[in-house]
């Protein structure tokens, strides 16, 4: 039966390939989403490099002691980034979607979710990274307040990952225990 | 060849929608982390305060997270208790 | 086999519309994570005006919020009362 | 069997167009937010002032928020006012 | 069986296109907003400068709105008064 | 029984192309919003130097306009004089 | 019966690709308000060299403009002069 | 009647990553615009190192463009000498 | 009559994502003008240390183009050098 | 007629996720040249301190890379190396 509606004819055109194709091909395109969030890391951990390079000129006697606050406030902000690589490299190389049962159309679907999830992590990445530079340069300014301020950037760093971590469950969900396979 | 059948189209791209929901995240990403920068930057001159700006801003990361649970939900929604799939009947 | 119906359609692309619509949250995530670095900033400086700060910058939150409520509410009518399914008859 | 009509096909897309509109609620959370935070900071500094600082940050705001109004329009339009499907005859 | 027109398909396409073209609703939100907040700021500093500074700030932001009226009318021209349709013959 | 034709693919792909047009709109926005915000704060200050400052400011505002015009003529170009329909002869 | 031919297609993508080359309009319109930002500002604070600050701020937007104007002509070039439906033949 | 082509393909997907690559222009966009804002700032504060600072300003910016440029040449490639149709063979 | 083989299909896809690539240089457009901005800013209030400010800048300004010319290298190994295609066979 | 094959959809879309994968490099641009500005600023206030400048500067600016570089391998896995068509067998 030849249909001549084109959703149903694109549909059918998806259905010609082996489901496993299927499934690949939407993990390369899921692979390339979740990189996406490597803007934040770059944008913050930037920030940072900036604030402490500004820092070390106004007060380079403490200049070790501040590169060593941007590099901890930066390592924090890099999390998006390796979480990112992370989800990209398991769609790439272990990709738990390949052997799902299921719809071939949900567990590609599947793949492109987990990949547009991990885009949020962009913004602990960005803000991750602005506390690091303001952590460096309060440091800079006030060596001796260090754990304080320390304190109150990491504090500050956690609260602004939650969102990462939610996305990362969810593109988690999507690869390793997706519930709409189930429901089909 | 398999079949595309209506359910399994509304739990593909519910799948999707999920996905972009959590996109919303980056919001509050950015946001907490600047009131963390900017509490980290208080906390250095006003150590005496130290008290009243971490509260405050946590106070004001928790009022920044919401929209970020909203897209959480949304996905949570459309992965575990798909309204749509029920409609289709 | 079970073709694709027009419902199934209309219901998976609502699936696709409300996880756009979350994205609306990255605009009051950021935006109220300004005024929470702004509180923090200024409860560190002016503590004896704690009280006015953090009403002011929550009232400003409030505000900021609408965007993303609009967004969760479009999102929910697609997933709970979705009309355009009631219009295909 | 009913198989997909033009009818959902236009219904399929508003709903996804609405989805879109509400992005734009981004903008007035930053911007109203941004608001929120010098208000706060306003108020701290100049506590006297407070009632001209809130009422020029809400004017502000309540300018900042028209665009994301717009975007909640054309989405409640495509979901319960579609005029596109009525063109389809 | 009734197939997808060509003009159900150019109906469902102004549908994406008048939500794509309300994300230009973002510049002048978080535009304004930034204006409210240099204007709140600006008063709590100047208070007997007030009207000029809330003047300066309405016409800046008159300014700054033109291009999310763009997208709304671009938007209302494709659902209201589609001359794509009319193309069609 | 009207199939959809290449004239109509054209038109359907042109609403979403001048959708995405508007979405220029964002930067003289945002840009816009940031000189009225620099505006009000300059003319609080220097309230002597309104003309110059307010002058100043509608000349940048005017420069910055011009991407969201380009960006308004190529949709209004899309929808009232589709050059590449009548390529398609 | 006229079905999609290549040429339709093409066409097609093409006013899409121009709606995708406009979005480059974000960048002047944002770069250019903050020069007619600062500009605004500078003009307030040195009146006496309104003249140098509002030359080096159009010089500098006019630099700022180039992108917008390439996004501009490859639009126009695929509106009006498409080198892609000549390389079909 | 004549069906699409892979070459037509090849040609409509170019249309679409010319217009892709042209979006990087908003990056030098902003960058030049902030330079401008700077020089012009600069240039009101001290007037007797005009030529340095516009010097400086062209030098940065003339840096800022190059991505733009790179996305210029990848769009007039897949437009003018698209190297993917000849692949085809 | 030619259908589509997989051979188009690679090349149009490389085709989008060379396109998609070359978004990258947002990035290095809006670092590098900043980096402009600062330069021209210092050039100004230290003029005797232009030859130290414009070569940070530049240094700076080099190490922020990376990312740009990455995303150039990945675009035209997909235009000229196309590694997929060869894997077809 | 040799229909499109499973191993050239991967492919294509190997295509695709290359050119999503170095979008990542807006960030390193934009913070790096964040760096590049702030290093000039420092080098020019303080040339004596230039040394730990601009080595804090590169060795923040390293840190910023590394994320382009994830996408750049990921881009180059997908290109070169494809463990997707190996997959396929
Ligand atoms: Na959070
Ligand atoms: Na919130
Ligand atoms: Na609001
Ligand atoms: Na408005
Ligand atoms: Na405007
Ligand atoms: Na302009
Ligand atoms: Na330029
Ligand atoms: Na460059
Ligand atoms: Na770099
Ligand atoms: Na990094």
């Amino acid at each position: 039966m030849e249909s001549t509606n084109f959703i149903i004819k694109f549909l059918q055109w998806l259905m010609t390939f082996d489901k496993k194709a299927l499934v690949l091909a939407a993990s390369a395109i899921g692979a390339g989403l979740a990189m996406i969030a490597g803007i934040g890391p770059g944008v913050g951990q930037g920030y940072a490099a900036g604030k402490g390079a500004e820092a070390v000129g106004l007060n380079p006697e403490s200049g070790k002691q501040t590169t060593m606050v941007m590099l901890l406030g930066a390592a924090v902000a890099e999390t998006s980034g390796i979480l990112a690589l992370v989800v990209a490299l398991i769609l790439l190389f272990g990709n738990p979607l390949v052997n799902a049962k299921g719809a071939a159309i949900v567990v590609a679907a599947s793949a492109i979710g987990a990949g547009f999830s991990m885009i949020a992590g962009i913004g602990p990445g960005v803000g991750q990274g602005y506390a690091a530079g303001k952590g460096t340069e309060a440091v800079g300014r006030r060596p001796k307040y260090q754990p304080n301020i320390v304190r109150a950037m990491f504090l500050g760093q956690a609260v602004a990952q939650t969102t990462g971590i939610y996305a990362l469950i969810i593109a988690l969900v999507l690869m390793f225990a997706n519930p709409l396979i189930k429901l089909l | 060849m398999e079949p595309i059948t209506g359910k399994a189209l509304v739990l593909a791209c519910s799948a999707i929608g999920a996905g972009l929901a959590m996109i919303a995240g980056i919001g509050p990403g950015i946001g907490q982390g600047y009131a963390a920068g900017k509490g980290a930057e208080g906390v250095g001159r006003q150590p005496e305060a130290q008290g009243d700006i971490v509260r405050t801003m946590l106070l004001g990361a928790a009022v920044a997270e919401t929209t970020g649970i909203y897209g959480l939900i949304i996905a949570l929604i459309l992965l575990f208790a798909n309204p749509l799939v029920k409609l289709l009947g």
